[in-house]
């Protein structure tokens, strides 16, 4: 057959088949078991470019992306502009169809790439060393808390409320089989002073301590206070970031004093992608620095004397450790962690902290003109970053979908108790949201809840 | 000639390189986060216009190798060809806009998609249902042992800790067995380079939650007596395990499911030609047999009359392994690519992965030791030069192929075969690139008796020689 | 002001104004008189990329593109399928970024891709040579025409009936002031034969005789004896292809004795566009070589013996020959070559084959269903290829409107006189045509005629 | 390392690239064409797989150099940084898969863009009306000059056949000239590199029909005397045209319709940041003032109130000069370049192209031969080097250049400055890279001194190195 995916042509199969000795390609099966053969066979015809690309503009045409909704939809993953510059870069096909940089003479490009994320993302968090990336936030999340649960001799961790529920539920399966205790802090709607609060629960037996920074919920609660009663207790702190794009205008977690920064960057230039592919990124203080899972890409020099880059310290990892590497990631994010350098690269400390500002800017806005209107209860009482609660009267399973015709994504229904009563929507608003658009959707809001 | 500086070095202040949309109101910083929130030390970001940031990730392009710039026969890897139609499907506003968390009525279309991607591995691999979650195959792997924890805590049999694991076996299985909370036992592969069952008989116990295995192995031969392998395992009580990185010598041709595999991932990045990018993202979705489906991640996408839907319920469930629902650009992908190709197509594709595999096998045999000599499936695995007066080790082989703008094997893996060079053409070949590879290998051979000191020294044309990865590792520079 | 695609910074001006000796860069601006500075001014607000995009997009949203219509239209203009590794490998920005090849060391790339292209070109045509692009099939044939009054002591040009009028129009305004007779042959609703018409007004005071293949309406008339009558007559024959893809099935226009064959191959890989850039093509005889317009690529050696490329007969040119030039054309469509020369390459003979074929066997069917509408008028009598003509008697000006509510573009509406009566329209049918579609459309054609 | 073969010595038979959509059909083509036309050789075409054809391509662009490449200082081209918003635009589905002949209700958007468009290089030349249907700038001289020949037919002035045309323009001036069928009268420059009136007047008679001026000139010299000279050809009743070829050194600054002219085209490539691609599409839009409207070409684009409208409507028209609306792709990114920049920043980019180009000239005059000596607007042109004992040349300067990754600047025009050197460094530039390309450039000065045998080879590190072009000239090889 001629397919264009399939270079060899059957005269080039029969010149190979007379080299190898064989009368037919069907022999150098012979070692698998006829009976098993026999089953492999299934119904799926070969369809043209053009076929498939029909089809599948067809399922695409079946969606409604945000991209022609006004959306106010975060909760974990967030809508943001992206550079035109950015995708014509990052899918060079030197990057997209390169494997893992094994061989580092032929992949200094992507080696120096790396070197430069781990450069940004270790300044950004204000940590001494990152990674070249992990899956995502919540796996990021989990291989720290595995990392804490190593260097540690305690049993015992405190994940605050607050954190992204996605985090968590990876974070319960991860050490559902470990000999420790997660102790999940139950969230409550008005929440007593989170340090008492802490303070009572950690003791000698505590490993780390999770916190999300801003919380789930939007929320600006890490302190150094806090951080300084965890480094007193002897347990390690773990923040976790739901959207960096924060750290153009918030304090650095490392620079208040955390252990371990991880979290999710897809904020940083990567598409929705109904979920991922994202980007884990996953930051230490340098104690940390041979527990750390993950690729680690250091700078040395040539035969020559010529400065380069190569993979590093690769005994932590597990094609030379096996069952004891410290974790067992392999492939990882690299192309999205290209994403991410070239996304910071063209935004600049400048632009970085517009988005951020502008996100703030707009989320205080549109609370502030929700929580006008009688009938909707705001519900973020401490300060917040870009993303809060409010309380809808409606209990209408299809508000979402009639907020949808009228062309707006309002949010995320947050699932009662969690911790807020029934009703509670947890707004975003990205950079792109003007103000028209906001006001718009408040007097929309203000029709349905009458 | 040097390459780009760095990102930090290249840095002018006041430069700019995009411009962002901006909110339209203009309240002070100051009112909007408490000072004790607000950062205090400027951003160290590189400050740079749209042209230096395209200059500069051009440059580290050029610096680097894939699949479109040449021959990538790295074994283990399955470098193939990656259809630049899957590109075009992934980015569709459709699928590239939607947010994970947009309501079912809002994203039929791709729940559509993933509903049909599961069916559709399940019907390649033969097994009962998948899940999408995982980012890759290790963390397919981990989801698997997670999954055959979870059972054996049900069943009440913890005591059941040891996985089996041959030593021919890709690292990931046992670092991802270990994760997961259980022992590990190494099994010796034969003479004849697969596991014999008279082997692996002594390490069958009551201990034993289940075996890992790749077929075909790393050194690209078939488990031929894998229905006894896995007849033996389920005897005691143990479930199999199948490691899917070496699936593209076998699609069409038979099914993990059938061999009595109970559990299976994939790695789409590597059967199904989505570009591995330079490392990532992968995608490696994990298929069960209908025993081990309650365990399965949620959520699971279910077809019902109002449509297809997210479903909690499963009371069995591990639970979540990744934030959201997977790869899920990744899997456009590989779906766009079975569909390409359709059964026939899949099956010549690894038809033609092995046909490569022994052409090269046969001709390079004659100047390279072949420890396994039979036919292989889509890789085999060298030992090294025949004729080697001067001790050319194969990292100086492998250094020297970059000077001719190949890439090399893998090097040293699987560890059991000495100086080993692990090569898998795949499908993505045509006659005249074997046939110059095979001519540059059989140079090399040749060098390595008249001028070895010349391998050694190797490479010379590439933007750096070889690189002092004792001295990097010794005293890490990880950042700028 | 920091601007993405400014890169200086007033720093950097400072310091570049210190090092000039002046104060400030207006100075450099001082050779401008006064009055005129003064009235440069005018008002337009920078806006950001996304606000840039917002708008575009807007407007784009405003055209309903033949992507999300099922459309007939064609009439010099063809929609066809483009597979995604053409952008992917066109879109290279070595190939996007640079300018004209005129240093080869540096450009063996685009070099090479030219050289191919002009292979491709004069193989597809049956020509000896082709030259590296023209602007488009209009003017391209304007250039044949020039070339044609350059090399002969004649005067007078015919033009045969069927040409494409856009082709007309360029041909007439590139001619106006030449002193020369060209005679657009009068086309007619049932022409006689066409040999024997241009017998009549062949005479040795023809330069050369202009031939479309197939014609504007689709019609194949180009014959081996046609273009040996004008050969006996001492003119030079000139055909114009509207749509190269033709050649997938057609006899090469060269094969069959022609002395210059142009025309548009934006058919070849180049999207609609709303009619450009495009692509034009010309191909010669030898003899005409050094008379050609444009570009040329050579193939030569380097210093050390080594194969290379470079453009050549340069001396033919306006940047050597200024006024003595065989054509002003300097920037040409070099992209766009690559393009064609990327979508032949992977076409290749079987793909171009099956094109074609498709086009035709829809023409074919189309046109025998439609004129099966008993109030639709078939005109297309003669052999044609993928377009036809029918009549349909609705004078209604929202004819097209109407279809296109239905999802239908349905032609090209021919002036009326052109040669038919009024409500004539021109159908193409494209490879992507279903018979389904086609079914749909005559359903539809039915209803709407009745 | 050697390119890739040429396609058809890769091809091989059977082997497909790409499969096409088909009809679902099976007539036999018998049926459909007759045998009379019906080919009968075979189609030589090659045969590749999609791979195959993407890496040759991607090897043919390794093989060539860029703006995205590094420094591209072509005097006369403005190599400007293209960004990459543009291309998102032009490839947006509602512009790219719009056919030309739709129904005007189909493409109001459309026409709205060539409106603004029209409107917006109106604006910014100070001109009246403009045509988008050039699709180069030497198009659209041809097209200024066919008007101008139309007008004069109309005003019975066809005795009018004389165009002046400095020394120092562009090829296309005279070459366009004689197209439109005028006969070219060349104009001395003065020693100050500008026309003086005195130097015109001998020039003015009744056979003249305008004046071709590039401002500022070729010299990178703004015409001082513009207003003179444009009010002494419009008194001896010619037309003034401006080849806007430099129009980047000026913009925000001065328009030309300011300064008298009456016919203006535009590079768009050039001015506008669209890109070259190789050599083309560019795009050549001619403005016009009031009185010359009526000649332009159709149709044009009218607002009207029922929406935007092609109008035929021009009895005086000189027709089309191209198929359909001219390049509207290239259109649709210059337009977005302008709205990207606004008035302060195409004013800014002008200024920032000047003053590069000052502070080049001030430092390389030092070790080049500058023969203008005063300040330059968006370009200089040097004449070699001062110190020159073995007679290197400025193609040898040129060739070495490449060995540093560095386009040459234009070379040997204008024709009037001997051994030229012709520097634009665009505003796409930073303090950086101009030092760089300083400190190159007086190595090479240096080493024309010390050892200038080595810059007469040169280049050494390009695929090839310097090509036999007489060869190719005499025994022209243009096809495989």
């Amino acid at each position: 057959m001629g397919h264009p995916y399939l270079p060899l042509t059957d005269q080039e199969r029969r010149q190979m088949a007379k080299v190898i000795g064989i009368q037919d390609e069907s022999e150098l099966f012979a070692t698998i078991p006829v009976t098993i053969r026999a089953k492999a066979a299934f119904d799926l015809s070969a369809r043209n470019e053009w076929e498939v690309k029909r089809l599948f503009t067809r399922w695409a045409a079946e969606n409604t992306p945000v991209s022609q909704l006004i959306s106010f939809l975060g909760a974990g993953a967030y809508e943001h502009a992206i550079p035109s510059a950015l995708p014509f870069l990052v899918n060079r096909s030197e990057f997209l169809t390169a494997y893992t940089p094994y061989q580092p003479e032929f992949s200094q490009g992507l080696l120096q790439a790396f070197f430069e994320y781990q450069s940004l993302v270790a300044d950004l968090t204000g940590m001494d060393v990152a990674n070249a990336s992990m899956y995502d936030g919540p796996t990021a999340l989990a291989e720290a808390v595995l990392l804490a649960h190593n260097v540690s001799n305690r049993k015992e961790f405190i994940v605050l409320s607050g954190l992204n529920p996605e985090a968590q539920q990876v974070l319960r399966t991860y050490t559902a089989h470990l000999p420790v205790k997660m102790h999940f802090m139950a969230p409550q709607e008005q929440e007593p002073e989170v340090k008492s609060q802490l303070a009572t629960l950690l003791s000698d037996q505590t490993a780390a301590v999770v916190l999300q920074y801003p919380d789930f919920f939007g929320r600006l609660r890490l302190t150094r206070d806090l951080l300084s009663l965890i480094k007193e207790s002897g347990a390690l702190s773990i923040v976790y970031l739901n959207d960096p794009i924060c750290l153009g205008l918030l304090e650095p977690p490392g620079t208040m004093g955390a252990d371990l920064v991880v979290g999710e960057a897809q904020s940083f230039g990567l598409p929705l992608s109904f979920g991922g592919p994202y980007l884990g990124f996953f930051a230490a203080k340098k104690d940390f620095l041979r527990n750390m899972p993950g690729r680690l890409v250091g700078k040395t020099t040539d035969l020559d004397g010529k400065e380069g880059f190569v993979l590093t310290l690769q005994t932590r990892e597990q094609h030379i450790r096996r069952e004891k590497a410290t974790s067992n990631i392999c492939t990882n994010q690299a192309l999205c962690a290209i994403t991410a350098t070239i996304y910071l690269s063209l935004l600049g400390p400048t632009g970085l902290k517009e988005v951020a500002l502008s996100t703030v800017r707009n989320s205080h806005y549109l609370y502030s003109q929700l929580t006008r209107i009688p009938a909707v209860q705001g519900l973020s009482l401490e300060p917040f970053f870009h993303e809060f609660v409010i309380g809808l009267p409606t209990t209408d399973e299809s508000f979402i979908p009639k907020m949808k015709e009228k062309g707006f994504l309002p949010g995320y229904r947050l699932p009662s108790g969690q911790p807020f009563s029934t009703n509670a929507y947890l707004l975003y608003t990205s950079e792109l949201r003007t103000k028209a658009e906001m006001d718009r959707f408040c007097e929309e809001i203000e029709r349905c809840v009458q | 000639k040097a390459g780009p500086v760095l990102l930090n070095q290249a840095s002018v202040p006041g430069r700019r390189g995009y411009l962002p949309p901006v909110s339209d109101l203009t309240t002070p910083e100051e009112e909007l986060i408490p000072s004790a929130f607000r950062r205090t030390a400027p951003l160290n970001l590189p400050e740079l216009s749209e042209m230096d940031v395209t200059r500069h990730f051009t440059q580290l392009s050029q610096r680097s190798f894939g699949v479109d710039q040449g021959f990538y026969p790295l074994g283990s890897c399955t470098m193939k060809y990656n259809p630049k139609l899957l590109e075009d499907l992934a980015s569709l506003p459709g699928f590239r806009d939607l947010h994970p968390l947009q309501d079912e009525s809002n994203v039929q279309g791709a729940l559509r998609l993933i509903y049909e991607a599961e069916r559709i591995f399940a019907t390649i691999t033969g097994m009962d249902a998948f899940t999408l979650q995982p980012a890759a195959g290790a963390h397919g792997e981990l989801t698997g042992l997670l999954i055959m924890k979870a059972a054996l805590r049900d069943r009440g049999e913890l005591e059941r800790e040891i996985i089996l694991i041959p030593d021919s076996a890709h690292g990931t299985n046992p670092a991802s067995a270990a994760l997961a909370g259980f022992r590990v036992q190494k099994i010796p592969s034969s003479a004849a380079g697969i596991i014999e069952p008279e082997d692996l008989k002594p390490y069958l116990s009551p201990q034993v939650a289940g075996l890992m295995l790749t077929n075909p192995n790393t050194l690209g031969l078939f488990e031929e007596k894998i229905l006894t392998i896995t007849q033996m395992i389920h005897d005691i009580g143990g479930q199999v395990y199948y490691d899917g990185a070496n699936l593209n010598a076998i699609m069409g041709w038979a099914r993990p499911g059938d061999m009595g595999f109970d559990l299976v991932h994939l790695n789409l990045h590597k059967t199904f030609a989505t570009p591995h990018g330079g490392g990532g993202p992968g995608s490696g979705p994990l298929g069960v047999k209908a025993h081990l489906a309650p365990y399965l991640p949620v959520p699971r996408v279910v077809s019902t009359p109002a449509g297809f839907k997210w479903s909690y319920d499963a009371p069995r469930t591990i639970g979540k392994v990744k934030g959201f629902w997977g790869h899920f650009a990744v899997i456009i992908k590989a779906l766009a690519y079975i569909y390409s190709l359709g059964f026939d197509g899949l099956k010549q594709a690894s038809s033609d992965a092995v046909l490569a595999a022994n052409y090269l096998q046969t001709l390079l045999k004659e100047d390279y030791n072949l420890p396994y000599d039979r036919h292989c499936m889509h890789e085999f695995v060298l030992s090294g030069l025949k004729e080697n007066p001067a001790g050319v080790r194969t990292m100086d082989l492998a250094k020297s192929l970059l000077d001719y703008g190949i890439h090399p094997p893998t090097v040293y893996f699987p560890l059991i075969v000495a100086e080993a060079l692990m090569i898998e053409p795949t499908e993505s070949v045509t006659l005249d690139l074997l046939d110059s590879f095979v001519a540059v290998m059989k140079e090399l051979a040749e060098q390595a008796k008249t001028t070895p000191e010349k391998l050694k020294e190797a490479p010379y044309t590439t933007p750096v020689r070889r690189l002092n990865e004792a001295e990097a590792a010794r005293h890490p520079v990880l950042k700028w």
